[in-house]
């Protein structure tokens, strides 16, 4: 018995010991982690939907809690100093599970721009409405009061229509959220 | 607060983890245990410890099993040296002399010009390839072939190949590793102790005639050394003769009568 | 007499049992990250970090560890050393984390940091655990940066991402593939036996 | 993936891609060391198979648990590392002893492969595989074995190809080793004629 209990105290101090410092390490590089993560994922979206600015919103990146369990990350993008607009990502679900775009918006509530970040549609099928720059483009300059419906005032990709609607339903979702989060920025 | 919660997780998770693990190999250490005789592990410790297999067992720790068992000699192992040896013995309570040195021996004398070939061989040299070309070249299904594969693997560079085409054992260097007789197709190399006065060069198990037309060499097993024999230390065993060296006096009178040769004096008297 | 005695051990590591050659062991990363000479620095420097502090501590701690768990303990003990390392690289190197991949925590069952702390840190002192370690780590890394810079030159034409080669060159794409990296290191072992055997 | 219904092609598909196509030895790099290591005798490189497939198709499953019900629950997913290669190390240590106590024939035949067994990273490394490729249950038992399957398809060929290597005159600094890697190259090779036959 004396044997079992050695054993057992030996390994358990080396796997406790173990957990305790790397629970703190891994608190010390979360934030690092989770930046670079976020640069090599989002900067390249951040760049395509503001025409420019002079920040690193990755950097400056804001947590907003949406509820008691969401929580979301918007990038604020500045020029000189000054907010110029906030991108945040908005999720629709399409053919092949979640579907994510980054849109970016003035603050006027006015589209600046969108661009999907992940995706898992069907590659040749789905990915046309993903690529299409022209069906990308219908977004900009609408915003806050566009009803923002396929058929109504976006016109889908054709033979890439739920790909389409679940786009459209990311940016609506993301446009509905805009006054609560434009207030928790400027905060 | 935040860190008490970020480390507790992982904490609990990792230490229950280990805890449940630890007592379950506890656990089992108990349920399967099995006795293992300690003095395996103390001989192990004297071995080479590389697994070579130069001593015919799975490994170092098979070979030290077989040692404790007394199935293999306290020098089994052919790696370690003599100081090593006598270690294994006084943990076993044993004199190394249990068995004498042995060396390897090449149990054939058909030489190139003594024994007929089939037909020339031109392939591979390594007797093991010839084997697989129609079974060899020589006449003799139990002759050595002459390609030199004992003498490529002998560990220790104890065998060499002489210009009659048969390995040569060096004595002083030879181990009785038995490495040798393990690769040669025909298990030409035997081992035998260093002191072996007397014994018949030959593997042949072919009858008197068949002897006669393919090797010059050969026991043919025609029985003439049996019948001269005076301390009846020879037999004939499946066509070749075979002398019992407890019983010979080395008389020299089997030397007279063999027609071929195949008897040999190895020391002098 | 003592200092000679850690320079022995820290030069072992870098001629005479320089790993992956002359100490086959760790093949898996040698073969998988050398495909690009940043790549090979980088893995190479991962597993120094991970052979020095796992064989200090070892060694530290090797009169506590019970002989029936040291292997889970000094497992417990690398794979700390290697989670921190894969946190690290994350948080300041992201883009070496990507190429790398899985072979970052599959540091934790490369023979060489658990080989070492059997066969060396649980027998001997701190300073002589650490100059093996760092010897070891070292070699280790200029056999993989020797290998990636083989095989990045003439498989991409590339050195550290640069072209350096003609413009004509046409890259021996095989180098890169991984029957490449075996045939590579193959070779390179078998030069390395040429050398070593006209040093006897 | 983990949604998605599989089919019995797919399984047949993921097979084929864990044994041939993504040959764990000779592509994805993983489990060298014993691949050079027990290559060199026929009966070692069947045994160390039998260890590996019996090793694997059971961690597989084993630490997929892990993950999914302990780490992902309590949000500690960076010390996967140190979890799984735990469980893979008390798993064939509790093997080792439960097979020295119960068969000592199929010890003596595989026992002394288990202790090498830990530290192949083909068995972690899957484990690490099945997580990314977000398998599900039954599809992480499935690629645990093929992967198995495939280390021990790739060992047994090398250990042919070794044994013929006695009849062979190689140049004195190429042997062992050396040789041994450059023809784990040219199997490579050929198993690249495999690709496209599966993802």
């Amino acid at each position: 018995m004396r044997e079992i209990v050695k054993l057992i105290v030996v390994l358990t101090a080396f796997c406790v010991g173990s957990a305790f410092s790397l629970a703190f390490v891994k608190e010390a590089t979360k934030e690092r982690i989770e930046y670079q993560k976020l640069k090599i994922l989002v900067a390249p979206a951040v760049k395509a939907v503001f025409p420019s600015y002079d920040n690193d919103p990755i950097l400056e990146r804001v947590k907003v809690k949406l509820s008691e369990k969401e929580v979301i990350n918007v990038f604020p993008a500045k020029k000189a100093g000054s907010l110029i607009g906030i991108a945040y990502e908005g999720i629709g679900s399409g053919h092949g599970g979640a579907v994510e775009v980054l849109v970016g918006i003035d603050l006027n509530g006015k589209i600046l721009g969108i661009k999907v970040v992940k995706h898992g549609e069907t590659p040749g099928i789905g990915t046309k409405a993903v690529e299409s720059q022209e069906f990308l483009n219908q977004f900009k300059g609408k915003g806050v009061g566009s009803k923002l419906t396929v058929g109504g005032d976006i016109e889908a990709v054709s033979g890439a229509t739920e790909t389409s609607t679940a786009i459209t339903e990311a940016v609506r979702k993301a446009i509905e959220i805009f006054p609560k989060l434009k207030e928790e920025v400027r905060g | 607060m935040e860190v008490l919660k970020a480390t507790i997780y992982p904490v609990l998770v990792m230490g229950g983890l280990a805890a449940i693990y630890a007592l379950g190999l506890g656990i089992a250490a108990r349920i399967f245990y099995v006795y293992v005789d300690p003095r395996i592990a103390e001989v192990e410790e004297f071995l080479g410890g590389a697994n070579c297999g130069g001593c015919g067992y799975a490994g170092c720790s098979d070979c030290a099993a077989a040692i404790v068992e007394g199935k293999a000699p306290v020098n089994a192992c052919v790696a370690v040296g003599p100081d090593k040896w006598e270690a294994v013995a006084k943990i076993l309570g044993v004199s190394v002399e249990a068995g004498e040195r042995q060396v390897a021996m090449i149990m054939c004398r058909g030489s190139k010009d003594k024994a007929k070939r089939k037909f020339q061989y031109m392939g591979i040299e390594d007797c093991r390839a010839a084997m697989l070309a129609g079974g060899g070249d020589k006449e003799c299904q139990y002759g050595c072939l002459g390609l030199g594969t004992c003498v490529k693997n002998c560990p220790f560079g104890a065998l060499s190949m002489g210009e009659d085409g048969l390995p040569k054992v060096d004595k002083d260097k030879c181990t009785g590793c038995g490495t040798c007789t393990r690769v040669c197709p025909r298990g030409i190399p035997k081992l035998v102790p260093v002191s072996l006065k007397i014994a018949v060069i030959c593997s042949s198990h072919d009858t008197p005639p068949v002897v006669k037309k393919i090797c010059e060499v050969g026991c043919q097993g025609c029985g003439l050394c049996k019948k001269a024999c005076p301390e009846k230390a020879i037999t004939i065993v499946d066509a070749l003769s075979v002398v019992d060296p407890s019983k010979c006096t080395l008389c020299g009178k089997c030397f007279e009568k063999c027609p071929t040769g195949a008897i040999q004096q190895l020391l002098p008297a | 007499m003592e200092g000679s005695r850690v320079v022995k051990e820290f030069t072992k590591g870098l001629w005479k049992e320089i790993p992956p050659f002359r100490f086959v062991l760790g093949l898996c990363p040698a073969l998988a990250c050398s495909t690009a000479v940043r790549d090979g620095i980088g893995m190479g420097l991962c597993l120094t970090f991970v052979l020095v502090c796992s064989n200090v501590l070892i060694s530290l701690l090797r009169k506590v560890i019970p002989s029936q768990v040291r292997i889970p303990c000094f497992i417990v003990v690398v794979a700390t050393f290697v989670i921190i390392v894969e946190l690290v690289t994350q948080a300041y190197f992201y883009p070496l984390y990507m190429a790398l991949g899985i072979f970052i925590p599959l540091i934790v069952v490369n023979c060489i940091p658990l080989g070492r702390a059997e066969a060396f840190a649980s027998k001997n002192t701190v300073i002589y655990s650490l100059a093996d370690g760092l010897g070891m780590g070292l070699g280790y890394t200029c056999s993989l940066t020797v290998l990636a810079i083989f095989r990045e030159i003439f498989g991409k034409g590339t050195f550290l991402y640069h072209h350096i080669m003609w413009s004509g060159f046409e890259p021996f794409a095989f180098l890169q593939k991984p029957p490449g990296a075996f045939v590579c290191l193959g070779l390179m072992l078998g030069i390395m036996n040429l050398i070593g055997s006209g040093e006897k | 993936m983990e949604q998605q219904v599989w089919t019995f092609s797919d399984y047949i598909m993921l097979v084929v891609s864990g044994v041939l196509v993504n040959n764990i030895l000779l592509i994805r790099f993983l489990g060298n060391c014993p691949f050079l290591g027990v290559s060199k005798k026929m009966d070692t490189a069947v045994g160390m198979t039998f260890g590996v497939i019996f090793v694997l198709t059971c961690t597989g499953p084993i630490t997929w648990f892990v993950e999914h019900y302990l780490l992902e629950k309590f949000d500690i997913v960076y010390l996967e590392t140190l979890a799984f290669i735990l469980t893979i190390a008390v798993f064939v240590q509790l093997v080792e002893m439960a097979i020295k106590k119960i068969s000592p024939g199929l010890y003596r035949g595989l026992g002394i492969y288990l202790p090498l067994i830990t530290t192949n990273c083909c068995i972690l490394g899957t484990c690490f595989y099945n997580i990314r490729f977000k398998f599900g249950f039954i599809p992480t038992i499935v690629f645990s074995f093929a992967s198995a399957l495939g280390f021990g398809l790739a060992l047994i060929i090398m250990a042919g190809i070794r044994e013929r290597f006695h009849y062979a005159r190689i140049p004195k600094c190429f042997q062992d080793t050396s040789i041994g890697l450059i023809t784990a190259g040219l199997i490579g090779l050929s198993f690249f004629a495999f690709a496209g036959l599966a993802k």
